[in-house]
């Protein structure tokens, strides 16, 4: 399979001395894969990102992306990447969210009726249209963060890039915007990166998940089914299992056994049934 | 009044002025700066600016708020007016009512039109970076304005800043904006990141119709 | 008050308009060095540093007298120079729309706080390269800045209003000469004993500029002070959480050093 | 028992004319409880929060926290009160973690000495004396929190006011917080109220929890036991229930009864064993 982003090992040091070393194993997103980074929060991710991004450049280690480092070549590979980071609100730029979406169409050398045209695409898609005349700093939290997510998938990339894109939002928020995910990159085929520090959720977008260790390692990597049940290494990376795993090992402890490792309350009734 | 309560209504304001066309508006306001700045007659600015006063009564924007704005300036005329020597009442008034119809008429304007429709508007004889730099400014505004609103709250809350030690407090209220500056300048690190991933051409950064 | 604003109406229009052209081309040259040094990363922090000073201004002051901080100095020290003569017209364009008046005097006040910004930027590096006190360096620049962008302002004013009697209507007889007087006074309007002369005339209207002086000294000195250790704290503190901010000035100084420890 | 706050039913119109009315019940916190309020994303928990810090002054109804109506005496009250808003990162003002904790015992007119003393103790108390010398900025988020939590503890308050403290902390994190906030207001017996919109963490530290649905009605109140199962209330509160509730509600509709109602793990498992 075609592999977009390919990392060995490296190494960052930010101005303050701080070095990041994230190596261990390698990080690789193949075309169409849905990848999750979990990690504890300071562990790196955004980190890592930045460095997929071509924000950083490592001082050991290559990155490649798309097959090109990212940090000189950023211009050959920007148009195939759309990326929310983490604080959204630094990121919606146009005054209004038409001509936020509208941004980088334009900025890409769209005419300006090609723009709207595509802009009013997504945000339809997005079952948004009705804000499109709103202003920016209007809009609540959840919205923001729709409203970016419509920004960053108006070219329609081939990589989606997403850097805690829950936090904040109430559990029912969070919901929404997985399915709005899922559904949206099932449409366009797209390969995802998200990171996040919620075990909870993960097993509901990721097929590939790899986990940072609060001491900025990389190393396990695998479907969530099997990383989740890993309790040994989930201790060691400073993360909590899910309430349904920590149920089910629980319930072995005590002498139950089940034929299946469940991830989800459907999953846990049907073992449970048993 | 804050630049957000001024923006909330020129937003979502819905007065007969809201309705009115930027450029025709910008018009006026041209027309009055130019009669307001070479009539000498101040029975002539004095019906301007009582003119400029009816449309504030009858606008449906908050009046005495306006009002109050439009007087800020009125503190450097008196400045310049305390400083002349043997002053009579009409060059005065002359000065005052200059200043009063300027000002208030871009009270009127600023209330009325969001600063989006304003900046288009003058993004036909601004150079490129310069409309970048104020719609950039005016995002920004809005941003940091929250982080300053939650630092004062704090500041509030925890005990707050006394003048009866005004070093300690000076030294506190320096703290407090440096801190401010620092957030503020990784705000526009952040920003500028956004707009490098979003393939910012330093060329257009706003439609404009 | 660290800042005066002119208000509208009271400069003639040909200063006025001065001050447009002058800020018009220094902008026109600056565009072009920007695009030619790719400089085009600040621009997001001149927009922050804009934001800023307009936002500080709403900071309350527990002083007796309402003052606003303006942070002009500060905004030189961390912009640069140059670059921050955009931060600054862009704050004080956007101040005119929120009606604290001035349009006219647009390019005048950026070029008076530009010069000041600038002014307190070399002087802060020249002090702090020299004493390597971060808070003294940085009072000192922006008291010494303020002393000079306040007589700036007075020797436009004066410029603009030492025939403040054409201005009034109620001489609107006598405007022949006074046009005749005009012409004079420009082209001599050092003349002491001129102005001597003119101020033996009591019954004449006649813009006082020494008593425009004083008033602006009263109000300016509180302002200065409190304005110059504010900057003082702000840059202090900048300097033990952010240094990497200040990041020019250290360089300079580490070159300094070295070059001292060579000799 | 002391009612520390009373608040009746109140309304409060933003300046854009955004209506929060917060009637339905009371909403009472007397000595030593510890009261969760639960509520989506924009439900007005924070307005509430606001109102009780007397930031804000409602339009209608009346508000008193130790008797007095705090937007107009706060100054009375304020040294009996500590508080953590949401966004931490702007709360936390002094360079040094040290400085920071001191700012308000100074601005309460301690001198520096006993000021740095107060200071010190907390730190101690909370574990983290070794951070005391390191820069404000340069602290995870987790230990931002901490700092926050102890310069709102330094003076001993009556009442701890927390407006989602959790938000942005990974899940080990959070229930090191939730241990830390227990075991202080254990040790000095103080009164809480703690803004969230995390149903998995209420009944961990919560003795009375109280609802805010998204259309800003305040009406449910009960232990979390109580309230987590109501999931027709929750429903309408556009609240999810937490995984275990949900679990066994998903198990009785399948035809199983149990005892007890468990709201954590342990107790689930002790409820499955039968
Ligand atoms: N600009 C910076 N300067 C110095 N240190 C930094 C900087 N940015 C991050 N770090 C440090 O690098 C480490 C990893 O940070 P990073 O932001 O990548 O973590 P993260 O996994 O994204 O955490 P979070 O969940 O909090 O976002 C942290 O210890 C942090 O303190
Ligand atoms: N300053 C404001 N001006 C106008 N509307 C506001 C303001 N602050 C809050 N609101 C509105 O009031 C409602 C309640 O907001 P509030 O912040 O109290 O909710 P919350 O429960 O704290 O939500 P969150 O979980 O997002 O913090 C929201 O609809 C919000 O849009
Ligand atoms: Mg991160
Ligand atoms: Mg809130």
């Amino acid at each position: 399979m075609e592999k977009i982003i390919e990392i060995s090992c490296f190494e960052h040091v930010y101005p303050d001395k701080t070095k990041i070393e994230l190596c261990g194993i390698e990080f690789i997103v193949c075309k169409g894969e849905k990848v999750a980074l979990l990690g504890p929060s300071g562990g790196g991710k955004t980190t890592l990102i930045k460095h997929v991004l071509g924000l950083l450049t490592p001082s050991h280690g290559e990155i490649r992306v798309f097959g090109v480092d990212p940090y000189k070549e950023y211009n050959k590979i920007k148009k195939r990447i759309g990326v929310v980071l983490q604080n959204v609100d630094e990121q919606l730029i146009g005054p209004t969210v038409l001509e936020d979406v509208m941004f980088s169409p334009l900025n890409y050398g769209h005419s300006q009726e090609e723009s709207k045209e595509m802009a009013l695409k997504i945000l339809e898609q997005f079952g948004i249209s009705d804000l499109k005349d709103k202003i920016i700093h209007y809009l609540s939290g959840g919205e923001k963060r729709k409203v970016a997510l419509a920004g960053a998938l108006v070219l329609h990339p081939e990589l989606l890039v997403l850097d805690e894109p829950f936090s904040g939002l109430d559990i029912r928020s969070e919901k929404e915007f997985i399915n709005l995910i899922n559904q949206i990159c099932e449409e366009m085929r797209i390969s995802v990166v998200i990171s996040t520090h919620n075990v909870e959720l993960v097993s509901e977008f990721a097929d590939t998940m790899y986990l940072i260790s609060s001491k900025n390692r990389l190393s396990t990597k695998g479907s969530p089914r099997e990383v989740l049940y890993m309790d040994e290494e989930l201790k060691n990376y400073s993360l909590e299992e899910p309430t349904i795993v920590k149920l089910f090992h629980s319930l072995k402890n005590e002498g139950f056994s089940f034929e299946t490792n469940p991830i989800n309350v459907e999953e846990a009734v049907e073992a449970l049934k048993k | 009044m804050k630049i957000a309560d001024l923006d909330y209504y020129a937003t979502f304001g819905n007065t007969f002025l809201h309705k009115v066309p930027v450029k025709l508006k910008l018009f006026d306001i041209a027309i009055i700066l130019i009669s307001a700045l070479f009539i000498k007659n101040i029975y002539t600015l004095g019906v301007i600016y009582a003119f400029l006063l009816l449309i504030l009564m009858f606008s449906g924007i908050p009046r005495l708020k306006t009002f109050k704005i439009s007087l800020y300036p009125l503190i450097f005329a008196s400045l310049f007016l305390f400083s002349v020597n043997n002053l009579t009442l009409p060059t005065a008034l002359n000065l005052i009512f200059k200043v009063l119809c300027i000002s208030t008429s871009f009270a009127i304007l600023i209330l009325t039109t969001s600063y989006i429709q304003i900046f288009k508007a003058m993004s036909g004889f601004l150079p490129d970076i310069m409309v970048n730099i104020l719609f950039n400014t005016y995002r920004s505004l809005f941003i940091i304005n929250n982080t300053l609103d939650n630092l004062l709250t704090t500041v509030r809350l925890r005990g707050g800043v006394s003048i009866f030690r005004p070093v300690y407090s000076l030294k506190t209220i320096g703290n407090l904006v440096g801190f401010f500056v620092i957030k503020s300048i990784e705000t526009s690190e952040k920003m500028y990141e956004g707009l490098k991933l979003r393939g910012y051409s330093d060329k257009v950064f706003c439609s404009r119709d | 008050m660290s800042h005066i604003h002119i208000p509208d109406g009271i400069l003639p229009l040909w200063l006025w308009v001065l001050g447009y052209i002058l800020i018009g081309i220094f902008f026109i040259i600056e565009a072009f060095y920007i695009k030619k040094s790719q400089k085009q990363a600040k621009f997001s922090l001149i927009s922050i540093m804009a934001a800023l000073m307009l936002l500080t201004m709403s900071i309350p002051i527990p002083f007796p007298v309402p003052y606003h901080i303006n942070l002009s100095v500060l905004t030189g020290i961390i912009l640069g120079p140059t670059l921050a003569f955009f931060a600054i017209f862009t704050s004080n364009l956007l101040l005119v729309f929120i009606a604290h008046g001035g349009i006219t005097v647009i390019g005048l006040n950026t070029l008076v706080i530009g010069i000041e910004a600038s002014l307190g930027y070399y002087a802060f590096k020249f002090l702090y390269k020299k004493t390597d006190k971060i808070f003294f360096s940085a009072f000192t620049a922006t008291f010494f800045a303020l002393i000079i962008s306040t007589f700036l302002t007075i020797g436009i004013v004066y410029a603009g209003t030492h025939n403040f009697s054409t201005f009034s209507n109620s001489h609107c007889s006598s405007k022949g000469v006074h046009q005749e007087k005009l012409s004079v006074h420009n082209e001599k309007h050092l003349d002491n004993e001129q102005i001597e002369q003119q101020k033996h005339n009591k019954t004449e209207e006649k813009f006082n500029i020494k008593r425009f002086l004083s008033l602006m000294f009263i109000f300016g000195l509180i302002g200065w002070i409190l304005e110059s250790s504010l900057t003082g704290f702000i840059v202090s503190y900048i300097k033990r959480v952010k240094p990497d901010i200040l990041h020019k000035f250290e360089k300079e100084k580490d070159i300094e050093k070295i070059k001292n420890e060579n000799s």
